[in-house]
């Protein structure tokens, strides 16, 4: 059959360098899927700006070496700690003051954060792209064999991830921090009968949501240097979508979820070109799949609710 | 000595609390009774900062609890078990007892106190691990009750922790109910379950929507024809 | 009684009185207020749309962008007349089936609330059953399947290319009597049981099915009823700007109307009507803010395109920050209101004072 | 004329069996009680008799008023509820931000019988059901002295009258067999007496089968015919309210020794 | 007031001209690019026939909805006589009714899609069309010796689509052969599938029409996973934001375009050029040359026509002869569209360079 082709036709170099494509993928996606996690594991609130605040960390970059001309390493952690204050300053100003509102209102203030992050990007920095500035060393690229190539960043960008997963599991579920800011996510007030200061706790998941978006935000300009206002919100909405189906709120989860999209888009395309136009329906297709079969994501929590 | 000195609470301009006076004396059992609505639990939740009061001021000793937030409240030794258990459902029961301990530093006597606490019930201990988001609804009471006594507080508060309860298991609450005060924590007790509730305080205060209808030590209440009447139910008891 | 009738003679009153603006501003005013007009009003017919799945039934909904497609493209595809289409399709030539198809205006509206409701039936089955943002990925995951479908099916939609020659609707008359027609059914769909069982729904699921209210169905019925008027605002949508194409109706485009409901309030008719005139007349008011201003003959820098949206961005942000339940919460404009706020105006102030308490 | 029932039901969380071969009968015009430790498995039962949740094994069985025997397991809720099961919950579960009128008039929908395009366009046939329906409801809550309070949010009641209107609220769907979950939970000994009267007075009133669970011991001695009481999911004894209070397993396991604390 | 501005809205000493560009959003580099061409001319032929001519500069924000209103806005508020713009096709489509009904002409800039101009009196446009850019590229590949082509088209762009199609249909036309047409998304990031399956078909040249970012980030991305075949597009590459996030891999690229520094012979290339490096201090490129045409073409409509019926404007711009403007000589065909020829540019040493000239065969 002409629609199975593809499978016959390809070859050993093609496959290991669409699954090395697919790896690198689903790992950025990954990556700004665990920011998208942390918010919502705590304020159970979908943080729309996320992708605008990795679009923002991108422009932080790129002003940071480019402008500013700061050695890249410097800007990279300036960029990190300026984006994680960014996300700060978001839940500050969006979020904080609704948190006893509906939670229909803390959902269009993320919406409307996230407008603003744009606008503001397309009033300051129009609506042209800029150059991710290149960091030689991480955008070479590396002849595997075969004619098998593969760009430096690549390796780097699943090791990272990996590392952060392990990170951040340790965090919330073995420090007082993490414990704390499970229990802020169920019930604000008897947490702070319990002595927990919430504001705290949620400042810092913001503030480690948005260093991940940061650091997704880094790997990702690397890789695909075009910076725009609109850069978030294509990966936003993928990303949002693998936290989905990891189970939203599950940081396992969300890097899973990641996988799956990222290796899943190549993939699709590999074996199906004729589909390449679906390609951006694909996340969703598994996505409904998914959901259909575990209506809270692979790693969600599926407890029904007690009666 | 906890006061509190004419409160005046309102939800959107509807009074709940109409400028109330009460005294908890240190190492007491102080027991609050009243129908539903009364404004039992707003009076709990104002002295431990989840509501702000319109006029009148909460002291504890000699620190002024009005207009601190319930993080400093908590620090001075106040405690609450709310209304409808309210544990975190998300976490087990290991960990609803460690976010009890919050502001505690002593790791050891974290633990200590966990196991006091799994003596005190060893129900908790056999669900150890479990989320207590499905534990039954005595048991998350327990729960409730456990993790506040893990804040080691000089007061606690408690707003109808027999809500619920089977017989034997009420029984039990009130007798660690004494048990903790006999450990020199005062415990303020809002309770429905007036009978057993004026058997053990010392001093009892009779709310009814919002204002103080009376007061007195548990037993005068106890005997006192016209609270037998409202609260007590006319039958008397074999 | 006389309460009722009272209220039926001020409503038919106010209808007619309507009726004459909308004639006014068809023969007096300039094209561009009236397609203001007629903006506000398609967008009030979507936005109630949004508001019975999303309000009502309390179901977090978001493929509206999906469904105004469906309904924009069956409008699009059955209007443009037979021999314009050749030209419409010069890429990929149109799919012999439905060449020779042609619908007027209003039949291409009902056909495409019709599909769009159907859609909505088959989406329903797997969707419908998710909670909360759950359900919002899911459903705004199948409005941009319907979109990179459309982009893609060529022969049908002409993809990318859009349809081009859609005979232009602008008649402001004909689109308030739809916007009219549609206020009604949905008013009067939520004042009857049906509606309360919407309602039910959204307080609680769990004691909605112990009353017997049957969940998936009351769900499935919400959403197609939904989708059905979301795909009649999508065909006058595109009838009103003559052409049509995917990019359209980008998932983005829901936020648009998720702003207009929340902002008049969740739940209320009344408030997603105001919320739609506020939206996009105030976004249209707010354009002096592109324009180069000039204060005492200095040029002020701040001045330039893409201020309009920042300051939209931040009044969006003021509102929902000081506004948290939206300009009319669950509540709803009544006769009885309205007339008790004319007896005694200040009274009515004082406390309206005391409830933002 | 048995009305439930019960054949060897059991439900198991994960590891936990919550309810362990289950096996009740409830009779027609009979207040049968359900009690146990905390965590017993009473609410699960429940559950599993009004659709909540699907048993793991066993049937149940319910006798409809013509005498058919259906069995309801697995069935959903609300088709359970339209065959003549209406509950209360544990912890309320009002439409909090619906009206007191509203809340009950929900109830009416399940029997409502036209379509969603007579009832939006309120024709004639729905009107006379929708005239039916206000008249019942508007006996029901002035039964409960609620009728007064019929515009307020029932978020606002006092915690007392909400367990009254969840109580008829469950009547409005004209159940022929309700039951309460805790209906006195949070109700002090005065108010706990009137319930008692309330409850019997709606089972000859509207001619019904009680069953319900209840830890307060004063109600539902007075009040039952028979007594189920659970213990570990499993029932370690039945009968009538005299001989479970002497019940030697019943007083280790449930009410404690003596009665005088 | 109502009939005040209704009658009066037009003073004596001005004369009002549109400009509908997208200035935020997607399309915004064209179309800053362009109001500074047309502000350019503005600033050389500030007057006309006694009268000022005033620019109103609107932002259609590259929105469908949003241009359709500004649109509107600019004919019934700011009562315009003649539009120039957009930068866009589908934008410029928006507006085609509005236009039409209200009897204003509008010039269109860099609108190629040959849908602007049909069946609308009223749009007229300053560059040439899709059909006859993409016959001019398939036309260079094969000249350049191209069998097997590979097309990657921006599936969702209009643009995009109608450039692949004509391409394909004159390059086999030709004889050559189309081997795979593979889509993307605009806004997608990661072309790595596609380019992967398209490498191992080996093609000789891959022609990949779409919008300017995505483009050079396709091209780059390619580079990396080591095609090495030629890349060509169309005019929408011609900024200098291709350059920049291309980079190094961009060079050697083809495309067409309608103006060149080098092919610039009219006397008001010249003039234009000077002015254009005077006032930005920067070379021109195609976009700027042509919104400062289209400046021209309504400039010099009214120059015949008069500034007070924008009728007699359109009858004007339909009857232009023979103007030497930026682009070349300008006439209009029967559908509003000039008689223009291409450039084809790449990019060397990180600016465009000219490489040959294809003209429109009459
Ligand atoms: N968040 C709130 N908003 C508005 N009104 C409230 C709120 N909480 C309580 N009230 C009202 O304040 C009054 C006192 O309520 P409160 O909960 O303190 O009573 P209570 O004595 O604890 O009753 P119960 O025995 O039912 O728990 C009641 O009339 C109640 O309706
Ligand atoms: N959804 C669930 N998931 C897991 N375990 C559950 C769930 N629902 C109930 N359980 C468990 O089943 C057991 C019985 O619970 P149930 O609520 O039926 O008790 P109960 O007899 O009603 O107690 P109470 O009198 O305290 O309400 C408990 O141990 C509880 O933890
Ligand atoms: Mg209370
Ligand atoms: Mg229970």
């Amino acid at each position: 059959m002409e629609f199975f082709q593809a499978f016959a036709n390809m070859t050993a170099a093609s496959f290991a360098q669409h699954m090395a494509n697919g790896i690198s993928l689903g790992s950025l996606y990954a990556m700004i899927a665990i920011g998208y996690t942390m918010v919502y594991g705590i304020l159970l609130m979908i943080n729309f700006a996320h992708g605008d605040i990795v679009m923002m960390a991108c422009y932080f970059a790129f002003f940071g070496i480019t402008v500013f001309h700061i050695p890249w390493f410097m800007t990279f952690i300036g960029t990190i700690i300026a984006t994680a204050l960014l996300g700060v300053v978001i839940e500050r100003a969006a979020y904080r003051p609704l948190r006893d509102a509906p939670k229909n209102s803390v959902l269009i203030s993320a919406i409307g954060a996230s407008f603003l992050l744009e606008n503001l990007a397309n009033y300051l920095f129009s609506g042209r792209p800029m150059r991710f500035p290149d960091i030689p060393l991480l955008s070479q690229n590396i002849a595997v064999g075969g004619g098998v190539q593969i760009q430096a960043i690549c390796f780097v960008i699943p090791v990272i991830t990996i590392i952060s997963l392990v990170v951040l599991l340790h965090i919330v579920n073995h420090t007082k921090t993490g414990m704390a800011m499970r229990a802020v996510s169920k019930d604000y007030e008897i947490a702070r009968v319990m002595g927990i200061n919430i504001d705290n706790v949620i400042s810092i998941t913001f503030a480690i949501g948005s260093a991940m978006a940061a650091i997704g935000a880094i790997m990702w300009g690397i890789r695909y240097p075009g910076i725009t206002p609109m850069l978030g919100v294509m990966p936003g909405l993928k990303c949002f979508v693998a936290a989905v189906v990891g189970g939203i709120g599950n940081i396992k989860g969300a890097v899973l979820g990641g996988f799956i999209l990222g290796l899943g888009e190549i993939l699709i395309v590999a074996f199906f070109p004729q589909l390449s136009g679906y390609r951006d329906a694909f996340a969703f297709i598994v996505l409904i799949l998914i959901l259909y079969y575990k209506p809270t994501g692979l790693l969600g929590e599926t407890t029904t609710e007690k009666v | 000595m906890l006061k509190v000195e004419n409160l005046v609470v309102a939800y959107g301009g509807i009074e709940a609390l109409k400028g109330i006076t009460v005294e908890v004396p240190d190492k007491k059992i102080v027991t609050l009774i009243g129908a539903n609505g009364a404004g039992k639990s707003t009076l709990l939740r104002t002295i431990i900062g989840l509501v702000k009061p319109v006029s009148g001021t909460v002291t504890y000793g000699d620190v002024t609890l009005t207009g601190l937030n319930s993080q400093q409240i908590v620090k001075n030794g106040l405690t609450l078990v709310p209304e409808g258990r309210r544990v975190f459902p998300n976490l087990t029961v290991l960990e609803n007892l460690q976010v009890g301990a919050y502001m505690r530093k002593d790791q050891d006597g974290i633990k200590k106190d966990i196991e006091w606490c799994y003596e005190l019930f060893p129900r908790l201990q056999e669900r150890n691990w479990q989320m207590a988001g499905t534990l039954s609804g005595g048991e998350q009471q327990m729960l409730a009750l456990a993790r506040a006594l893990m804040s080691r507080p000089k007061l606690m508060m408690m707003d109808e922790p027999s809500l619920g309860l089977a017989p034997l298991v009420i029984k039990e609450i009130f007798k660690i109910i004494q048990e903790i005060n006999s450990k020199g924590v005062t415990v303020l007790l809002v309770e429905q379950n007036a009978n057993m509730a004026l058997k053990v305080a010392d001093l009892a205060y009779v709310l009814e929507t919002g204002t103080i209808k009376m007061q007195g030590t548990g037993m005068e209440l106890l005997e006192n024809p016209v609270i037998r009447e409202a609260y007590l139910g006319k039958k008397k008891k074999k | 009684m006389t309460m009722k009738k009272r209220n039926l003679l001020l409503s038919i009153i106010a209808v007619i009185v309507l009726f004459g603006v909308a004639n006014f501003v068809q023969l007096e005013m300039d094209a561009y207020i009236r397609r203001i007009v007629n903006l506000c009003m398609i967008y009030a017919i979507i936005g109630l749309s949004m508001n019975i799945t999303n309000g009502f039934v309390g179901q977090f909904a978001l493929g509206q962008a999906g469904f105004m497609a469906v309904g924009a493209y069956v409008v699009g595809i059955f209007t443009v007349p037979v021999a314009m289409r050749p030209g419409v399709f010069y890429a990929t030539p149109m799919n012999p089936a439905i060449i020779n198809i042609y619908m007027p205006l209003g039949v291409a509206l009902i056909v495409g609330g019709l599909l769009a409701a159907l859609i909505a039936f088959v989406i329903g089955t797997p969707v419908l059953r998710l909670r909360g943002d759950y359900l919002a990925i899911a459903t705004l995951g199948f409005s941009e399947i319907i979109r990179i479908v459309i982009t893609n099916a060529s022969s049908i939609t002409n993809g990318a290319l859009g349809i081009k020659n859609i005979p232009p609707l602008n008649d402001v008359r004909i689109i308030f009597l739809a916007t009219l027609i549609t206020f009604i059914l949905i008013t009067l769909l939520i004042n009857s049981s049906y509606g309360r069982a919407f309602k039910a729904i959204r307080e609680d699921e769990i004691a909605a099915e112990a009353m017997g209210i049957d969940l998936f169905y009351h769900k499935n019925l919400a959403f197609m009823i939904s989708a059905f008027f979301a795909g009649i605002g999508g065909g006058l949508y595109g009838a009103l700007l003559g052409t049509v194409d995917p990019k359209n109706f980008l998932f983005t485009l829901t936020y648009n109307f998720l702003l207009i409901i929340v902002l008049g309030g969740m739940g209320s008719i009344t408030g997603s009507m105001l919320g739609a005139v506020i939206v996009t007349a105030g976004l249209e008011y707010l354009r002096v803010f592109d324009e180069p201003l000039e204060l005492f003959g200095m040029a002020i820098p701040l001045f330039r395109p893409g201020f309009r949206m920042v300051m939209f961005s931040v009044l969006l942000m003021f509102c929902v920050l000081f506004w948290r339940k939206g300009i009319m919460g669950t509540e709803e404009f009544t006769w009885d209101k309205f007339v008790n706020f004319c007896k005694h105006p200040l009274a009515y102030f004082t406390k309206k004072g005391a409830h933002a308490e | 004329m048995n009305v439930l029932k019960t054949n060897s039901i059991t439900m198991q969380f994960g590891g936990v069996i919550a309810v362990n071969e289950l096996a009740i009968d409830v009779n027609e015009h009979e207040i049968v009680a359900l009690i146990g430790p905390n965590g017993a498995g009473k609410t699960t039962a429940f559950n599993m008799i009004t659709g909540v949740y699907k048993p793991t094994s066993g049937t149940v069985q319910y006798t409809d008023v013509q005498g058919n025997q259906i069995d309801i397991t697995g069935k959903k809720p609300s088709d359970i509820a339209k065959l003549g099961i209406a509950r209360t919950f544990q912890n309320i579960r009002l439409f909090k931000e619906l009206s007191v009128y509203e809340n009950v008039m929900i109830a009416k929908h399940l029997h409502l019988k036209a379509n969603f395009l007579a009832a939006t366009l309120h024709l004639p046939g729905y009107n006379k059901e929708q005239a039916e329906a206000e008249a019942s409801v508007e006996k029901l809550l002035k039964s409960v002295n609620l009728w007064e309070l019929r515009n307020e949010k029932a978020s606002a009641l006092p915690y007392g009258q909400q367990r009254h209107l969840e109580i008829v609220r469950a009547l409005a769907t004209e159940p022929r067999l309700l039951l309460l979950d805790e209906p006195a939970a949070g109700m002090n000994p005065k108010e706990t007496e009137e319930l008692t009267a309330f409850i019997r007075q709606i089972r000859d009133q509207y001619n019904l089968t009680i069953f319900l669970i209840e830890h307060h011991m004063d109600l539902v001695m007075e009040i039952s015919d028979r007594i189920y009481v659970l213990d570990f999911g499993m029932t370690i004894a039945q009968g009538d309210p005299q001989s479970i209070q002497n019940n030697q397993r019943v007083i280790t396991a449930y009410l404690g020794e003596d009665e005088d604390a | 007031g109502g009939s005040g501005a209704k009658s009066g809205g037009a003073d004596a000493k001005t004369v009002k001209v549109g400009v509908f560009l997208p200035l935020t959003g997607d399309n915004a580099a064209g179309g800053e690019l362009e109001l500074r061409g047309i502000k350019l001319a503005n600033k050389l032929y500030p007057e006309i026939n006694g009268k000022k001519i005033e620019l109103v500069v609107a932002d259609n924000k590259s929105d469908k909805a949003e241009a359709a209103n500004v649109a509107a806005r600019l004919i019934e508020k700011d009562k315009v006589k003649v539009i120039l713009g957009s930068y866009g096709s589908s934008l410029a489509m928006a507006a085609g009714n509005i236009v039409k009904e209200a009897k204003v002409p509008a010039i269109g800039t860099s609108c190629t899609n040959p849908q602007v101009t049909l069946n609308n009196d009223y749009y007229f446009r300053a560059c040439f069309i899709d059909p006859f850019q993409g016959t001019v590229m398939a036309n260079y590949a094969f000249k350049k010796g191209a069998k097997k082509v590979a097309i990657v088209q921006e599936v969702s762009n209009d643009y995009a689509v109608g450039l692949a199609k004509f391409f394909k249909d004159a390059f086999e036309k030709l004889g050559g052969q189309v081997i795979e047409v593979a889509n993307y998304q605009t806004g997608d990031k990661d072309f790595t599938a596609i380019l992967t399956n398209i490498k191992a078909k080996n093609p000789d040249i891959i022609f990949a029409p779409g919008n300017f970012t995505e483009s050079a980030l396709l091209i780059k991305q390619a580079r990396q996973l080591g095609i090495k075949a030629q890349f060509m597009g169309g005019d929408t590459w011609e900024t200098q934001e291709f350059i920049d996030v291309g980079g190094k891999d961009v060079e050697g690229i083809a495309f067409s375009s309608a103006f060149d520094r080098e092919r610039a012979t009219t006397a008001e290339a010249k003039k234009f050029m000077e002015a254009y490096k005077k006032e930005y201090k920067g070379e021109p490129s195609a976009f700027n040359a042509l919104g400062y045409d289209a400046y021209m073409i309504a400039y010099d409509a009214m120059k015949r026509g008069g500034t007070d019926d924008s009728t007699k404007i359109r009858d004007a711009i339909a009857a232009t002869k023979g103007l030497e403007l930026v682009t070349g000589k300008t006439e209009f065909d029967k559908n509003g569209d000039p008689l223009k020829g291409a450039v084809i540019k790449t990019v060397k040493d990180g600016k465009f360079k000219y490489i040959d000239f294809v003209d429109v065969k009459h």
